[in-house]
């Protein structure tokens, strides 16, 4: 794989948003990050492998919470089975190390979270539609974001297919816990960390620092605030003033996914067709 | 050390109607599939499943009527999709779901395994998955530190693994590849162990790399040899997943009907292994396996 | 090694006390056991060994909690080095693997113990002589026998240098639990397992059921039930009626230790020289 | 990855007077000797020791004056006898000892790495070692069980530990050989870590053996390579413990006096790691060592 990239590439003019949004995830990661991903988790993996190859080169990539720094070639299918982690530089074993790893506070900071519902407190659902016990959909179930929404992580949710169903009000079960009911209620609970970013394929959002409700920061070229609105199952807090435009890619960095990072164009398996 | 080598049936005589049964499985990964067959061919009723993560061996298990609660992180099959027949058997009120953080059931397990009553985790806090589980609660720190969740420890019936060579003993050992927890704790944990293996060797095989070896001996009840005994999941670094057959359930699970035709043709049809080794397409398919030819 | 022994070996003409605790403690191991040592722990070390070749080929043996079923060779200066699980089947982790086995309460059930002090009740002491915080002497520590004592596990004493200092009347600290305060306190507080049979150079004591106080089971050949009174902190409760004699270990079990499990003597290495 | 590699003498600045110091030791085994050295040569002062069993390392730097405090399971150098000038350090009050059992100590340093306030066992229940410790306490199954022992976590200022092969990044490989829990749980407990190698190798190298990876070098605050670091304690399978020093060490640790003279000609005396190995009898001996000659 080449290493680092052009620093003044100019924007690119021909790009996609799946594109955009792996650019802008990569750019929450610098030196000294941890990073690891879960299962179908194409834009995530994507965006390290770009960070590491542009402004990152020292961020350290644990592919699938398994293999450390592995070099995997064109992202595969799964990025959960071991063509991910080909000739990576240890087996990290998920309870002793994996988990004790990301539990102590100090590592493992950033997680990228992908959730069936995601309400305006940042709080996500995997879990449930409907009641726990009898749920009109019984969705796959949180696994390790049970734990990351409550032991100090920054939380980077993406959302190729951002809509009223999966950006709602308030979720049907809080699986991955965000701000809660908002204010200072995460804090009360003495829990640090919590969702920091919602990168959508229509737009960029963050939480406002007192209440906590989600916020309007970028749309994506092309896209208005007013089809964002209308794709939301709630009113996102707006930013005083003009809502700015997310800064598209670079050309390199366009180029790296599109030869280097995923020439098979596993990234737009995550986007719904239309 | 006393043999524990025996076949299928036998290791399937094992495990009861009614038992809660600790399953090997990522989504598409290492999960003891040839053994899941036995014990549908067997028609195992009121089973329940641990698993971190289930895949297509929860699937077909629910599809069979063969069990009516889940302890776990998740069920999902990846890129294939959901478990849909699983799922439904859920939304319809005839498995239970007990959903747990990573840590938590890991806790659970853990506490199983070592004879402790709980064991305690940090994660869940503030989410919903603590007050509807009964097995989970709050408790204080003794030394003024923050509340912890302590976790209800969880014994299994029985455990259920796949592993890459074993010898007659049952002294089970991986070649190198990703290590999740649920080898190294369910049978542990669990009460009885059945381990099926890629190859039985001797046992002065294992003692060339006996940092390689995860399960002693004494801790397992029986041990079949079962080559592919992971297909159609994945069983690192010998074969990848079987992305045909994968896509070939999806489809058919749609209807009830689809996966009873389904469970047909692969799981009840077959009269054995091989057998069943000949119907996912024999040895040329299986090559293309080792190759991570997976679609 | 040779394996299996002659069962129908006559007594042995020409025994050592180091021998006859061998073949005591070997028969405290059966098929479906497993056992393992520490440090410094000779006599054990070749009693399993001596248990293996003889009566029990199926007895497990975890040598130094850490390789499964090794080919060791002769015993080595240390019980506690890579030399004595050269060849194992396994090398076991210790807190995931050891200390999980150890713990459940299915396997690993019988221990081998050597302490500093031991009381009428089979308590144990390897702490401290003297005050917790000031020590008159410090002993090296407790390690796992700390958790041993509470853990249901059945406890075997093995003690080459029977003497009032070593067997106590009350230990000074009690950093291995055994009976308690006798009778039924170990129940109370829930504890499983407890101690079963003290082994010294020159007698076997075991506890009486009902008191759990510590009583003399057998001299060993040419030792007196005076001599053994004499060399005790405390009065062992005596059996109704004569005092039975040890059997002597047989020809085969010493020419097995002598020939095959320790032809360097190491077994000699623990009593004290008079 | 970030690089990490250093010298002797720039780890050390790592350890500051008065720091709690989790060394990886065992009675005769792996032991850190070479920074252990350097933190006596540089006369580091009130330093507290976390270890599972202590040996020479211990018995040195209670020599050297530069300890106050021990948390751990036992001190001991096995067949060499006790660590004579530990014990009456601790005798006369110059030493604290927090004893702990095994499981007690991995559970403190446990809570330790993961974040928890603390961790249970139900080890030491009926013994002394619970009421002595303000680290320990009693606490309810909140299930209606048994009661368990909460043991406080534990977080050591920086660890010390030694490893086969690393790369210039921290990331630390072993051989296999016996796997003791303070590899595994002291670094991840640790504010800070220092790893001493046997050898400094590319990071290609470590490639071909990724489950032989026990430690990320992000965890890694320094990395230094020094051949025989361990020595004269064993480590396995490279050479055997150095029984002849084990011994001149008892034998001059009978006294003060003799335990300093000993100090000065081998720790103090030696300006670097060859000289010291030089002083220890130089190539022969520790070829002689590597074919586990140990006396």
């Amino acid at each position: 794989m080449p290493q680092g990239a052009r620093p003044d590439s100019p924007p690119a003019q021909d790009w996609t948003p799946d594109e955009l949004m792996i650019a802008v995830l990569a750019g929450c990661f610098a030196d000294g990050d941890q990073a690891c991903n879960g299962m179908a988790s194409f834009l995530p993996v994507a965006a390290f492998q770009l960070a590491k190859l542009t402004h990152a080169p020292d961020l350290v990539w644990l592919a699938g919470a398994v293999g450390l720094e592995p070099r995997p070639g064109p992202i595969p299918a799964s990025t959960l089975e071991a063509p991910l982690w080909r000739d990576a530089l240890m087996y990290v074993e998920q309870f002793g190390d994996f988990w004790t790893l990301a539990l102590n506070g100090r590592w493992l900071q950033k997680f990228c979270v992908g959730a069936a519902q995601l309400d305006r407190f940042g709080n996500a659902n995997n879990s449930v539609i409907g009641d726990y016990h009898k749920p009109k959909v019984r969705l796959p179930g949180t696994a390790g974001l049970g734990d990351m929404g409550s032991i100090g992580k920054q939380l980077y949710f993406w959302n190729p297919n951002h809509s009223p169903r999966s950006l709602v009000a308030e979720v049907d079960f809080v699986s991955c816990a965000g701000y809660l009911g908002g204010g200072d209620e995460r804090e009360r609970l003495g829990l640090t960390g919590g969702p920091e970013l919602v990168v959508t394929n229509l737009c960029v959002l963050d939480f406002e620092p007192q209440s906590k409700h989600m916020r309007l920061r970028s749309v994506h070229p092309g896209v208005t605030v007013e089809q964002v609105l209308a794709a939301t199952g709630f009113e996102p807090l707006l930013p005083a003033g003009e809502v700015a435009v997310t800064p598209v890619p670079t050309a390199e960095q366009v180029r790296l996914i599109r030869e280097v990072i995923d020439p098979h164009g596993m990234r737009r398996r995550e986007f719904r067709r239309r | 050390m006393q043999v524990k080598q025996t076949t299928l049936a036998e290791a399937a005589s094992l495990v009861s109607d009614g038992d809660l049964v600790a399953l090997q499985s990522m989504a598409t990964q290492a999960a003891p599939m040839a053994m899941v067959r036995e014990l549908i061919r067997q028609r195992r009723r009121d089973l329940g499943l641990v698993c971190l993560v289930g895949g297509i061996a929860v699937d077909w298990l629910a599809a069979a009527g063969c069990i009516d609660r889940f302890i776990g992180n998740a069920v999902s099959m990846e890129q294939f999709g959901l478990a849909q027949r699983y799922r439904r058997a859920v939304e319809d009120g005839r498995i239970r779901m007990e959903e747990l953080s990573e840590t938590a059931l890991l806790a659970r397990l853990g506490a199983g395994a070592r004879n402790l009553p709980f064991l305690v985790t940090r994660g869940m806090i503030g989410t919903d998955l603590i007050a509807v589980n009964e097995n989970l609660t709050m408790i204080e720190d003794p030394f003024g530190g923050p509340p912890v969740v302590a976790c209800r420890a969880l014994v299994p019936d029985v455990a259920l693994i796949h592993c890459h060579r074993a010898d007659r003993c049952g002294n089970v050992q991986y070649e190198p590849t990703a290590r999740w927890p649920d080898v190294a704790i369910m049978p542990k944990a669990a009460r009885r162990v059945i381990v099926t293996t890629e190859q039985i060797v001797e046992s002065d095989v294992l003692r060339t790399d006996p940092e390689r070896t995860v399960l002693p001996g004494f801790v397992v009840d029986a041990v079949v040899e079962v080559p592919w005994g992971a297909h159609p999941t994945s069983f690192n670094p010998r074969y990848g997943y079987d992305g045909a057959l994968h896509s070939a359930w999806v489809a058919a699970a749609r209807s009830e009907e689809g996966a009873a035709q389904f469970l047909e043709r692969y799981v009840h049809g077959p009269a054995d292994h091989e057998s069943y080794l000949a119907a996912v397409g024999g040895e040329s398919r299986l090559a293309a396996l080792t190759r991570w030819e997976a679609e």
